[in-house]
């Protein structure tokens, strides 16, 4: 399978905003948050097609997300998650002793993964916790 | 001179702030005593005998009493915090503000270190044959008086920000480093024998920073002034000097502007 | 306040009020006033050898709002410095943290005025758009009384109004304002320079013309003061001059104190004053530049000892590692290009601006050295001690929690010799000052004057504080210090003073060998001089809000009552 | 008949804009039309009548299940689990009211625990900067009635504060700048072309994570030195020119927001920022602000520092005095290091916006989360307590991102039964003083204060 190698940020977006005060449950939230932006060279450098979903994987975790193309341009090298719950799975924790996190400027290896299931972001946070008890 | 010896027995569940381990607390007490010395364990008030089996009394000052931990200290703070003489041996890991504020003696980390280690330190030496994490020798969180004087050698690398408001001593770091060296320093003098990733020297208004190995982003602020040999820890190097920040002000001195210095292998 | 009698008995009684000079007697209290007796079954404090006076009253410091605040914030090392002056005993005792030196926390602000015997402190500068924020935290600070001035000698309105030579509208909006804000009178911070600082710039002169509003700093206070007459509130106006902190500005000092000349006191609260002058030693200095800088305080304290309608406090600067803070925004912005320290700067729209910077002032720094000489030396020089009142200005020359030292200065020249002797540069100090020279010694009367009946009454607050009178509120200190036999070690005086041996406020019992005992009951103090509608005013208020030269909603500038719990209000019908 | 309540606040971005128009139902139960505000904004006060909305707190079944339980019941647990706990983290704040804030610190006091706010993870590196170098700052009026130079550095309010650039930024017409955006150059340095990089008359496409170097050039170019020719991906020229616009500018706003505090350097990215803004202080007036996240996330940072000296991070444990150092005393790195044994969520969701290996630390330790929504939080919580909103069913003063306090009010009634934050820190607190046997410390501002009603009349 191809890989490439970008560099993440994850930043907010009025759709993210407007979404989670709808709630985190809410259908609008997952379809805000669950993607990510990265330049067309990109996606074909790693066979990825448009609108199909990506594995990204960081130095500590693993999240299955949409690749689109940029809502706002993002140049190449660059990769995109909207702030919230599928960005957090694969944001460093790292704060360089400032108490902040990583979340932009970390490497990230992308992968097409069009077989895989996107989960919502209950089954992330309480699967990561162990209280999942929804199916798959 | 007298040891002291704490042999770590338990290891706490949080984070043991062990700010009584220093020659200092320790002068003229007995094992007992020294038992009993305090420590925090988030807010329960915990004794030093809680943690540590000690054996040996101390002398009757602080420069005469040896300190040796014989085991992991990595989730113990403070330890050799604001002492001004003796020495503390630490036979493994130790966690953050490791000879903090120190005006002298010595303390010798044999592991790896966290963060804020010889913070706003005045004197003494601190050794460590480990790695060092963030914040080596800086200042605390708003003052502008950061390390004063003693010696930091860190024989692994460290993080960021090292030697942040530095006014005097020395730091080595005799592997890599990540970014922020001497940032905002007004004196004092950094050596990095391996690599940095960037940030060398940015807001510096003085004083001196060596890194001998790759320096992958330079401050736009430097310029290259001339080619000198130098002496670098009992080494002696042909090196490019830079000065900077010139994005920053300065001082005069005899009518002329004092930059702060950064000396690179020269191009060959 | 509290209920119940109380009775102190047998101190040496000190209240320049009623001229009373360490007569022995006793001082009762009944339902949080000062009464001329009480029953048997009163609780009886012993004074015995001690000294009893009014509770303290601060006419002027920093001590709530938001540039104390953006000061607070920026300096997490003023925390990490205040070393021994944490307490644990008011933990033990269940009361709230304490914490910071310089800036001390709003929980330290109280307790520390109460373990000094203060009963009221007067917050010095109140940005009127952030008047909400200055009441939470007042209303955070136990025990301690509190007011504070709105800043209006660079405000939009008052400029306007004052260049159109309109007495009635300024009087008319300063009403409002203060209402709106529950202000308590007319403070002038830098006049014309900090709205010129809006645009980088300043006004050091007195007619030098304020960029867009074209009036001078001379109009601005002449026109505050015939506004503030007009008024006839209870303070007069309260003015940081031009050209603070420069060297050889107490000519612009003396031109500015001239301004008061033509101007008459109208008021029912026993004022005498038209113009409150503040930290004076800022604005007393000599010299060309810094190497020539010396003391202009006998000058400056000759034209105020013979100009009987002006007041003055001193800002004695404490050689403390301090903050300084002020609405002298341009004056922070050049302090901080001196020293390069950190600088904090809050312009607010229409209004002010403020400046934070931290300064250390070095006793082995000459400059700083002559500082903490000329802030003596103008109280040394007064003739008229209910007119010269002691402060800090708190903490721009250092913290209040300094007091003490000053009156231990004040009262000791063995104290002041030993500070002029360890100066590292006590030569070159001493061809800039004469403080040497002067063997004045004031007295525990003279300090009751400066500390208690001279700034209530100042403050237009003479019926209610400074005084032991019967009707008074029943605030009394209680130091350990015996009149007959003052102590040789002048740092006895310093210790008295800074932890009082009792102190009772508001009838209550709040400190008890200097440990605060109870959280108090504290007040909010404001004025509200009621004025018929102004339509003319009403409509330039309306329209910055609703045109959006302000970017708040008018119905959210006035402080909601509920942010001032415990309301002190001067209300009355203001006479045309 | 339904009323029209005007000058609401908006409870949701930093902009906190009080110039929203609600009508609300004849009973002021439901609300029925937001005017004026953005799409988020009117999302959030449409939510608020949600039937859903929880109204008893629920607390975790050993089968892992959520039971509601009473109110009593629930403060009675959290009390106790706090002061059980050696050292517990009380986190969040972006959307409390400054009184809920002033009643938890009295609970954090008693309970030694650390205190800490969402800042920790947006803008903390800014208040590091603050620390380190002060902040030259002003309200937005000032922005609005005169900045003819505005700079978005890392920020992208089209997005994150979408009436921002109409209300105090790009578009409004102030009194000096009557002619609005015409009179306005915006500059705007960002790795992205973002909708705010769109509107400005300069975008610096910056190379992702180099602000500082960036900053340091403009910085050396303001003293006459010479630059390398590219820096941070910008050629020389254009740094030039942009440097040259920021000081030939009668007034130069500077805004910046998480594209420096998130990256590499964090603080020294704000720090070198105001550094800038100081040098251009001798040339002209210049003012930086941070783009605050929350309508009252400056909140904590004001009303802790009047009562710790701190603005975050705060650690309560010693009793004495307290301690601040972030990187120590911050919540994700307590969480990292498992130096906490209890976490108190109070309304901003660390389930969502924590690194989630974070909270899988934290959630090895009860974990209690106060929100009056189900949040991802409130779904892995041991305890969830539901509580008002402020600044929609509950008043309070909040403070905006240039720490101008306003003074929000409730535009409907409150859930029955559900408390304010502020009564519910209250109660806990008093729960706490009842089992340790000790009295409460209620200054005397609290003993008798009057609560304003709610909702507001107009």
């Amino acid at each position: 399978m191809p890989k490439i190698e970008l560099n993440m940020i994850t930043q907010r977006s009025i759709e993210e905003g407007a979404a989670m005060e709808k709630g985190k449950t809410n259908p609008d939230y997952f379809d805000a948050c669950s993607i990510c932006e990265m330049h067309p060279e990109d996606m074909k450098r790693a066979g990825i097609w448009k609108n199909t979903n990506v594995r990204v994987t960081s130095e500590c975790g693993t999240v299955i997300v949409k690749a689109i193309m940029p809502t706002q341009y993002v140049p190449p090298g660059l990769a995109h998650i909207r702030q919230g719950v599928w960005a957090n799975q694969v944001v460093p924790p790292r704060t360089q002793s400032t108490g902040t996190p990583q979340y932009s400027g970390f490497p990230v290896t992308i992968e097409p993964a069009p077989a895989e299931r996107l989960k919502t972001a209950l089954e992330l946070v309480q699967g990561a916790v162990g209280l999942w008890k929804g199916g798959q | 001179m007298a040891t002291v010896t704490l042999k770590p027995i338990k290891t706490p569940e949080l984070i043991f702030e062990g700010y009584s381990i220093t020659p200092d607390n320790f002068a003229g007490k007995t094992a007992a005593q020294i038992a009993d010395l305090p420590g925090h364990e988030g807010k329960i008030l915990m004794r030093l005998g809680d943690f540590f089996e000690i054996s040996g009394n101390a002398g009757e000052t602080a420069a005469d009493t040896n300190i040796v931990i014989t085991g992991d200290c990595s989730r113990v703070k403070y330890i050799g915090a604001r002492m001004t003489a003796g020495t503390v041996t630490v036979n493994g890991n130790a966690d953050m503000y490791v000879g903090g504020w120190m005006k002298g003696g010595k303390v010798h980390i044999k592991g790896n270190m966290d963060s804020f280690c010889g913070i706003q330190m005045e004197g003494g030496e601190l050794i460590c044959d480990g790695d060092a994490k963030n914040h080596v020798g800086c200042a605390y969180r708003g003052d502008w008086r950061g390390m004063k004087g003693g010696t930091i050698r860190i024989r692994g690398s460290a993080g960021n920000d090292i030697g942040t408001f530095m006014l005097g001593g020395t730091i080595i770091i005799e592997k890599d480093a990540f970014i922020h060296v001497s940032t905002h320093a007004e004196g004092g003098t950094v050596i990095i024998k391996g690599d940095v990733e960037g940030r060398v020297g940015g807001q510096m208004v003085k004083g001196d920073m060596y890194v001998l190995g790759k320096i992958k982003f330079m401050m736009p602020g430097y310029q290259k002034v001339d080619t000198v040999e130098k002496e670098v820890d009992g080494v002696t190097y042909k090196l490019d000097h830079y000065i900077g920040d010139l994005g920053e002000r300065h001082g005069k001195s005899k009518g002329q502007i004092v930059y702060a210095n950064l000396y690179v292998p020269a191009a060959a | 306040m509290a209920q119940g009698e109380l009775i102190i008995k047998g101190g040496f009684i000190v209240d320049p009020t009623r001229k009373i000079n360490g007569d022995v007697g006793d001082v009762a209290i009944k339902d949080g006033k000062i009464v001329e007796k009480v029953s048997s079954s009163a609780k009886v404090i012993d004074a015995k050898g001690k000294v009893v006076m009014a509770g303290g009253v601060d006419v002027h410091a920093h001590v709530a709002g938001p540039k104390v605040n953006a000061g607070r914030l920026m300096r997490p090392e003023d925390k990490l410095r205040a070393g021994t002056c944490r307490s644990n005993m008011a933990q033990k005792n269940g009361y709230r943290m304490e914490s910071g030196f310089s800036i001390p926390s709003t929980f330290k602000t109280g307790y520390e005025y109460a373990r000094m015997g203060y009963a009221f402190v007067m917050e010095a500068a109140m940005p009127p758009l952030l008047a909400p924020h200055t009441h939470e935290e007042i209303h955070d600070t136990p025990i301690i009384d509190e007011a504070a001035l709105p800043v209006f000698g660079n405000n939009w309105f008052v400029m306007d109004y004052i260049r159109k030579g309109e007495v009635e509208n300024t009087a008319a909006y300063i009403a409002w304002l203060l209402k709106v804000t529950k202000g308590y009178g007319v403070k002038v911070v830098n006049p014309g320079g900090t709205a010129a600082w809006a645009w980088g710039l300043n006004c050091l002169g007195l007619n030098d013309r304020v960029p867009y509003f074209e009036v001078t700093p001379a109009e601005i206070m002449t026109g505050l003061m015939e506004a503030n007459e007009y008024l006839g509130l209870p303070h007069s106006m309260h003015v940081h001059q031009n050209d603070l902190g420069n060297p050889g500005n107490y000519a612009i000092t003396i031109d500015s104190l001239k301004l008061a000349e033509g101007i008459k006191t109208k008021n029912k609260f026993g004022r005498e004053q038209v113009m409150h002058s503040t930290h004076l030693q800022f604005h007393s200095y000599g010299g060309e530049g810094w190497g020539t800088f010396c003391s202009k305080a006998k000058e400056v304290m000759d034209y105020v000892n013979k100009t009987k309608n002006i007041t003055i406090d001193l800002g004695c600067v404490t050689l403390d590692e301090t903050t300084t803070m002020t609405a002298d925004g341009p004056f922070e912005h050049h302090l901080h290009g001196l020293n390069h320290l950190k600088w904090t700067n809050v312009d607010v729209e229409m209004e002010t601006a403020a400046g934070v910077v931290p300064y250390v002032y070095d006793p082995n720094i000459k400059v700083c050295d002559i500082q903490w000489a000329i802030g003596l030396e103008l109280a040394l020089y007064a003739k008229d001690m209910d007119r010269t009142f002691i402060t800090t200005d708190h903490p721009n020359a250092g913290p209040f929690t300094r007091y003490p030292r000053v009156i231990k200065w004040l009262m000791s020249k063995q104290a002041r010799d030993a500070v002029l002797n360890s100066f590292k540069h006590k030569d070159k100090v001493l061809d800039a000052i004469s403080l040497h020279t002067i063997k004045r010694e004031l007295s525990l009367f003279e300090i009751a004057q400066m500390t208690r009946a001279g700034p209530a009454k100042c403050l237009g607050l003479g019926a209610y504080y400074g005084g032991l009178a019967p009707g008074m509120l029943g605030d009394v200190a209680i130091y350990d210090l015996n009149f007959k036999d003052m102590p040789r070690d002048p740092e006895k005086i310093e210790a008295a003073f800074q932890r009082a041996a009792c102190f009772v406020k508001s009838g209550e019992i709040v400190v008890k060998d200097g440990e605060v005992v109870s959280n108090g009951h504290k007040k909010t103090v404001w004025v509200n001089a009621k004025m018929p509608e102004n339509p003319q005013v009403t409509r330039d208020v309306t329209q910055a809000f609703t045109k959006g030269t302000y970017t708040m909603d008018i119905r959210n500038y006035p402080v909601r009552d509920y942010l001032a719990p415990h309301p002190f209000v001067i209300e009355y019908d203001v006479e045309a | 008949m339904p009323k029209l309540i005007k000058g609401v606040g908006c409870p949701y971005c930093g902009s906190s804009c009080d110039d929203i128009e609600v009508l609300v139902s004849d009973d002021e139960t439901k609300i029925l039309e937001v005017h004026n505000a953005c799409i988020i904004g009117t999302n959030l006060f449409h939510h608020a009548n949600d039937p859903t909305r929880p109204k008893l707190p629920r607390m975790r079944q050993p089968d892992g299940s959520m039971k509601e339980v009473t109110y009593p019941e629930a403060i009675d647990w959290m009390a106790k689990t706090m002061l059980k706990a050696k050292k517990p983290l009380i986190y969040g704040f972006g959307s409390t009211n400054c009184e809920g804030m002033s009643a938890v610190a009295r609970i954090a006091e008693k309970a030694g625990a650390v205190l800490d706010n969402c800042a920790t993870i947006c803008h903390g590196p800014s208040f590091l900067a603050i620390f380190d170098n002060g902040y030259p700052s002003c309200t937005l009026g000032e922005a609005k009635n005169r900045a003819d130079v505005v700079v978005f550095w890392g920020c992208n309010p089209m997005h994150a504060h979408p009436r921002h650039t109409s209300r105090y930024s790009i578009f409004p017409r102030g009194y000096f700048t009557q002619k609005g955006q015409m009179q306005r150059t915006v500059l705007c340095i960002d790795p992205r072309e973002t909708d705010t990089a769109k509107l400005a008359d300069h975008h610096l496409m910056i190379d992702q994570g180099h602000d500082y170097e960036l900053f340091d050039a403009f910085r050396t170019v303001l003293r006459g030195f010479d630059i390398p020719e590219t820096v941070a991906g910008i050629p020389r020229e254009k740094i030039k020119e942009a440097a040259e616009i920021m000081k030939k500018a009668k007034f130069c706003m500077i805004f910046f927001g998480m594209g420096c505090t998130h990256t590499d350097g964090r603080n020294h990215n704000i720090d070198a920022a105001i550094s800038l803004t100081r040098d251009l202080n001798e040339h002209t007036k210049c003012s930086i602000m941070a783009m605050r996240g929350h309508y009252n996330i400056a909140g904590p940072g004001q009303v802790w520092s009047w009562q710790f000296g701190f603005p975050y991070c705060i650690d309560l444990t010693k009793g004495s005095h307290a301690h601040m150092n972030p990187g120590e005393t911050s919540s994700v790195d307590l969480a990292m290091r498992d130096e906490v044994d209890c976490f108190v969520n109070v309304g901003t969701d660390a389930g969502a916006h924590f690194p989630i290996q974070a909270v899988q630390h934290l959630k090895k330790h009860p974990f209690i989360a106060i929100d009056p929504n189900f949040c991802m939080a409130s779904e892995i919580a041991d305890l969830h307590i539901p509580v008002r909103i402020a600044g929609v069913d509950e008043p309070g003063v909040v403070y905006r991102m240039d720490n101008v306090p306003i003074q929000f009010r409730a535009v409907i009634k409150g859930l029955p039964g559900v408390p304010s934050d502020e009564e519910l820190f209250d109660m806990v607190y008093e729960r706490m003083c009842e089992l340790t046997n000790t009295q409460p410390v209620w200054l005397a501002a609290k003993a008798d204060r009057k609560y304003p009603e709610s909702p507001a009349v107009i």
